[in-house]
């Protein structure tokens, strides 16, 4: 078995194993410990739709913090959208996808993936700068958040080098690239990159507590 | 003093790239062991991990873009007053405890045990630095309610006895006499009468059936007594057959913000009992933030079942009765602008009902920039008024407060909140600002038209 | 030059090895030009889409000269529209093609005659010459 | 001690002018990938080289390989080649067979002790000797005695280089390849199924013209032909860029040429010289045809998880084991919850 096999077989298995039970490991802890019971008296309907709202209304920034947080804000957004991109929109990764999900959908041509990653790489330098010189961030920073940055850079970087080349073979560089892959699949449950599924449980439950008092969310 | 502006302090000794820790200043009460108040707050940390507060704790990006929004932050720059920052142990209790990941965190020791430095450093970051106003948890990428969780982590701080000296002697006059300013019921008794005879109103004090229970906050009854006669002013006017009560006439709950939750529920349990004594249909809430989080949104779950009885904020009754005729106002010939009370609007959601009012008042109406939900706080609420040793901070951060409203050129600035009336008292007189501030309740008492 | 030289060709605009073959082709004129130096390019080294390759021939066109070779095969040596540039095949005795290239050259060397084989004609001349001479004398001298 | 001809003798003896002669030496200069300003010195080098002696051994494999080298029609300029080689042993194609065989292989590995080279296509069963015999000599035994004197070994095809499909999972013959038994004598290995004949033609071109072996890469394969992929070199590259993909083989893309990429491609890991060199005398290759590339000059290409499941499809295993994960995954997190919910009773109660 070479370096590629190795990293397309056991060990995208053993990531996969540990992403499904990292992810529910993580959710299922959180969200079985004991209930928050709520008899106040609502003054709008919460529930479901609210925390809905809130998931999708929390993806902007609200006026009064535009100003401060622009630069941040913009530089996540071009991470997020980029990565995203690359991920769901390369046409070997839809075929990724479409070797377990069993559909595909349309993707980009490979310039603008290059553009996007290279967009996603450069934003994600620019938050680690931001991250090591910012005195806020300096202080709330910890181990989690430089190895997340890490392996979430390690996987676009190794694929864009793909096309590069710069004279190691194909295979080694996709095996490397597969194996950055599993290294993010088997972090992202753990640590703050949790938030791909927290997300929409803190978004979902400030919906539910805010939207029923009718406060601002 | 070198300061300029506040925001950029002409120390040249200050380090490069560094930040200077200020000094840590911190009270204790009771005689405890130190292992023993570390115990305790580690215990009641945990108490309040829930699964919405762990998704919470567990969420946090660590993207510090709630430094941005905190009034103590943006006044300072001090990286300490990050929101996040201050709920940093909190964090640290439920990794190595109630986690998911707890196990690890444990065996590996990836978070440490809290220690009582830490605890002592993080009494100025609970309590003297944030107001629990709720602006950090707008600007939450990720949506998680870091005013809610101050609100929490203080429990810890009281039971470990690691509170602030006048929070605690507030809080324990609260508890002892049933008022944080020691307001017996006779003493309330004397005042109610007081401002009847000066105001000429009637006002029922320990009627034994009413629909409406009309409650105080101590400060009001203290320091402005005249909420007392147009509270009733209002009531009767719309016809309401309202009392006060001498069992349960304390709005105010010090027991929340000071962190006890078992002084928390007694004030809370005053009010639902007078409530259900006289058979209220509703109790009006007075001009006060944190009551209205008390009672309205929390109180039900103080109680352990939904509350028999509406719970209303005077704004939305005087709105409610406004809009529905039961009172009428004279057009007011003023400009005015307001400031909304954090625990009313922002996390009361109440924020349209002051709005109302004053389109009633017909009084030219500026609203502040970013006003309403994204008002800046006084400075004063959390308890943060009472702590004297916060004083020169509280200043600091209400500059910003200052500029809001100047920038909105009114002749007046209402509010209804008397904690909020008082920072606003107190550091106008710091700042020898001559600014006119006003009581909303008191506008619309003022201007009630007779025949309605 | 002759009059028949305005009459070009256009070269039509396409996205795969032609555009910067004649390119290549350019830049070795000016090599042949400036420096006396020809250049070949072997055309088996490039990967050429279907049609390509005729794209290629039919771009550079045909010109004054075409030779053929018959040696171990057909070679066909072709100057195209643009002179000092060739078109070189090689075919085997089965008529596949074993090479195929671009000559950049004033002649290539394929159509000079190599001197083994001029040595061999020579002496293959001079054998059936001196062999056969006296019979031819006789016979003119009658 | 037989006198060998030079090549320039033979050609010369077949009357071959130098005009063919030099065409001949074009097209061996296109058969190494070398410049054809090369041309001069391999005509010079071809005139002096001398004809070697090839053995010429099969094993567990198909003539698939043989058949290669031997379809196209003669006489072709890398035929000459072949003209100018000894096959001195070659069980398919000579006419001997049994003992007269086995004597004239030994006699070849005694006249050219340390100077001839032995070919060989087909892995080796390592499972059981009788699994695969010549004249009652197995296949390990044959091996190991003609390579003793050999000056090098190529393997031919990719049985014989990496054990190809009498290797492939369950591998019940226990097949190996050339280089895992060959370790004391430089070996190249022509992968490929069949390989490309002139690649073949080349290895044995190089070393009649230079007398050495060419360079490897790192599975021992000539780099010359072997040092590109398919998916830099194919004509249908510019439509993986653009991401247009043929979905189906015969939809809309499929007819337009589009990148098979999505239909199982291995181009992009598969080093060969298919697309420049291409097939049947230079007549297309298989993506050409408009079939994905297979990758059957790659080690274990046989075993690569399909060869119509696109590269980048990893290769989970089963679903089984998934739901599995996610049983623990909640148990895991059931168990750290009420673990959580103890300590917090147990504070409660203590507090």
């Amino acid at each position: 078995m070479d370096l590629l096999d190795f990293a397309r077989g056991p060990a995208l298995q053993v990531a996969a194993y540990i992403l499904v039970a990292g992810v529910l490991w993580r959710l299922v802890g959180i969200l079985m410990l004991k209930e928050k019971p709520e008899f106040s008296e609502p003054r709008k309907p919460g529930g479901f739709m609210a925390a809905l709202k809130v998931i999708y209304t929390r993806s902007f920034t609200a006026a009064p913090f535009k100003r401060a947080t622009l630069y941040p804000k913009m530089l996540a957004y071009v991470l997020h959208i980029g990565f995203f991109a690359v991920i769901f929109l390369f046409v070997p990764h839809i075929v990724f996808f479409e070797g377990f999900l069993g559909f595909d959908w349309p993707g980009l041509p490979n310039n603008v993936i290059y553009l996007s990653g290279v967009a996603a790489v450069v934003a994600g330098l620019a938050l680690l700068v931001r991250r090591l010189t910012d005195p806020v961030l300096r202080l709330i920073s910890n181990f989690d958040d430089y190895f997340s940055w890490f392996v979430t850079i390690l996987p676009i970087l190794t694929g864009l080098i793909m096309p590069v080349r710069m004279g190691v073979r194909y295979e080694t560089l996709l095996a490397i690239h597969i194996l950055s892959v599993a290294v993010l699949m088997i972090w992202l449950p753990f640590g703050k990159l949790g938030h791909t599924f927290l997300v929409f449980v803190t978004r979902g439950t400030t919906g539910m507590v805010f939207e029923r008092r009718g406060a601002k969310t | 003093m070198t300061t300029v502006d506040g925001r950029h302090t002409l120390d040249r000794e200050a380090e490069r790239l560094a930040y200077k820790p200020p000094e840590v200043r911190h009270d204790i009460q009771g005689d405890m062991e130190t292992e023993e108040r570390v115990e305790k707050a580690m215990h009641h940390f945990v108490k309040n991990f829930n699964s919405q507060t762990a998704s919470y704790l567990d969420g946090c990006l660590h993207c510090g873009m709630c430094a941005d929004a905190c009034h103590f932050h943006v006044r300072t720059d001090d990286p300490r007053y990050t929101p996040i920052w201050k709920l940093e142990l909190f964090k640290q209790a439920y990794k190595r405890e109630a986690g998911p990941f707890a196990f690890f965190y444990r065996l590996f020791g990836f978070k440490k045990k809290v220690t009582i430095d830490q605890l002592e450093e993080w009494q100025h970051l609970l309590y003297d630095s944030c107001t629990v106003c709720g602006r950090c948890s707008l600007v939450c990428p990720m949506g998680i309610d870091i005013a809610g969780l101050v609100s929490m982590a203080r429990h810890g701080m009281f039971m470990a006895g690691l509170i602030p000296h006048e929070l605690h002697e507030t809080a324990k006059r609260a508890a002892e006499t049933g008022s944080p300013l020691g307001i017996t019921a006779d003493k309330f008794e004397d005042r109610v009468e007081w401002m009847a005879d000066e105001h000429e109103v009637e006002i029922p004090m320990d009627v034994e059936q009413a629909d409406v229970l009309a409650v105080m906050s101590s400060i009001e009854i203290q320091k402005y007594p005249q909420s007392i006669a147009a509270t009733a002013k209002i009531l009767n006017a719309a016809g309401e057959s309202w009392t006060f009560r001498t069992d349960g006439f304390e709005a105010t709950n010090f027991g929340m913000l000071s962190g006890n939750p078992g002084w928390q529920k007694e004030a809370t349990m005053k009010l639902i009992n007078a409530a259900i004594k006289i058979g209220a249909k509703l109790i009006v809430l007075p001009e006060c933030g944190h009551a209205y989080m008390a009672l309205r949104w929390m109180g039900a779950n103080m109680y352990g079942k939904p509350l028999p009885f509406k719970v209303m904020h005077i704004s939305e009754y005087m709105a409610d009765a406004l809009n529905k005729g039961k009172i009428k106002v004279k057009k007011v010939d003023t400009s005015v602008t307001y400031h909304d009370p954090c625990q009313v609007s922002r996390r009361g959601g109440a924020t349209q009902a002051a709005r109302d009012v004053i389109r009633h008042l017909g009084v030219d109406f500026r609203e502040m920039e970013y006003g309403g939900d994204y008002n800046w706080c006084c400075g004063g609420g959390g308890g943060v008024v009472t702590i004297k040793r916060a004083d020169p901070l509280r200043h600091r951060v209400f500059k910003l407060k200052m500029d809001q409203v100047e920038k909105t050129e009114a002749d007046e600035l209402l509010s209804s909140c008397a904690n909020c009336r008082q920072s606003f008292d107190d550091s106008q007189e710091h700042f020898n600002w001559d600014y006119k501030m006003g009581s909303l309740m008191e506008m619309v008492a003022e201007n009630l038209e007779d025949e309605a | 030059m002759t009059l028949k030289d305005p009459i070009r060709s256009p070269i039509p605009f396409s996205r795969g090895n032609v555009r910067p073959l004649l390119n290549e082709i350019i830049h070795a004129l000016d090599r042949l030009l400036d420096d006396d130096e020809p250049t070949v390019i072997d055309l088996a080294s490039l990967p050429f889409a279907p049609g390509e390759l005729e794209e290629l021939e039919q771009t550079l066109g045909t010109g004054e000269l075409t030779a053929e070779l018959d040696a171990l095969g057909k070679s066909f040596i072709r100057e195209t529209e643009y002179p000092g540039v060739w078109w070189v095949e090689h075919h085997n005795t089965g008529g596949e093609v074993v090479g195929r290239y671009i000559e950049i050259t004033r002649s290539p060397e394929i159509l000079m005659s190599q001197d083994a084989d001029v040595g061999a004609g020579r002496a293959r001349l001079r054998d059936s010459f001196e062999n056969s001479g006296p019979e031819l004398n006789k016979e003119a001298g009658k | 001690m037989k006198t060998i001809p030079t090549l320039g003798d033979i050609l010369q003896a077949q009357g071959v002018s130098r005009r063919g002669f030099m065409k001949y030496c074009a097209a061996t200069a296109s058969l190494l990938a070398l410049p054809p300003a090369m041309v001069p010195r391999i005509a010079q080098a071809l005139e002096q080289a001398r004809r070697p002696s090839v053995i010429w051994l099969s094993f567990q494999e198909c003539t698939g390989c043989t058949e290669s080298l031997t379809r196209s029609s003669s006489p072709t300029l890398e035929g000459l080649i072949f003209d100018s080689i000894s096959l001195d042993y070659h069980h398919t194609l000579q006419a001997a067979s049994g003992d007269a065989a086995e004597a004239a292989r030994h006699a070849a590995m005694e006249e050219n002790m340390g100077q001839y080279l032995v070919l060989v296509d087909g892995s080796i069963p390592m499972g059981n000797p009788g699994f695969s015999t010549i004249a009652g000599i197995s296949n390990y035994d044959m091996l190991m005695e003609t390579v003793e004197g050999a000056a090098a070994v190529v393997a031919i095809g990719s049985c014989a280089a990496f054990g190809g499909i009498p290797g492939a999972n369950p591998n019940p013959t226990g097949a190996v390849s050339v280089q895992d038994l060959v370790k004391d004598k430089p070996v190249v290995n022509v992968p490929g199924c069949p390989p490309i004949p002139m690649v073949i033609t080349a290895v044995l071109a190089q070393f009649l013209t230079f007398g050495q072996l060419p360079e490897l890469d790192i599975h021992g394969r000539p780099v010359a032909f072997f040092g590109q992929t398919i998916h830099d070199r194919c004509y249908r590259r510019p439509f993986y860029e653009q991401g247009k993909f043929a979905e189906t083989f015969d939809d809309e893309g499929a007819r337009k040429g589009w990148c098979l990429f999505k239909l199982g491609c291995k181009g992009p890991i598969t080093y060969n010289a298919c697309a420049t060199v291409k097939w049947n005398a230079g007549t297309s290759f298989p993506i050409e045809s408009g079939h994905p590339c297979l990758g059957c000059s790659e080690p274990g290409f046989w075993d690569k998880g399909g060869f119509y499941a696109p590269l980048s499809t990893g290769n989970f295993g089963s679903g089984g084991k998934l739901a599995g994960a996610a049983v623990a995954g909640v148990a895991l997190g059931a168990a750290a919850a009420v673990a959580g919910r103890r300590r917090q009773a147990k504070y409660t109660k203590e507090a």
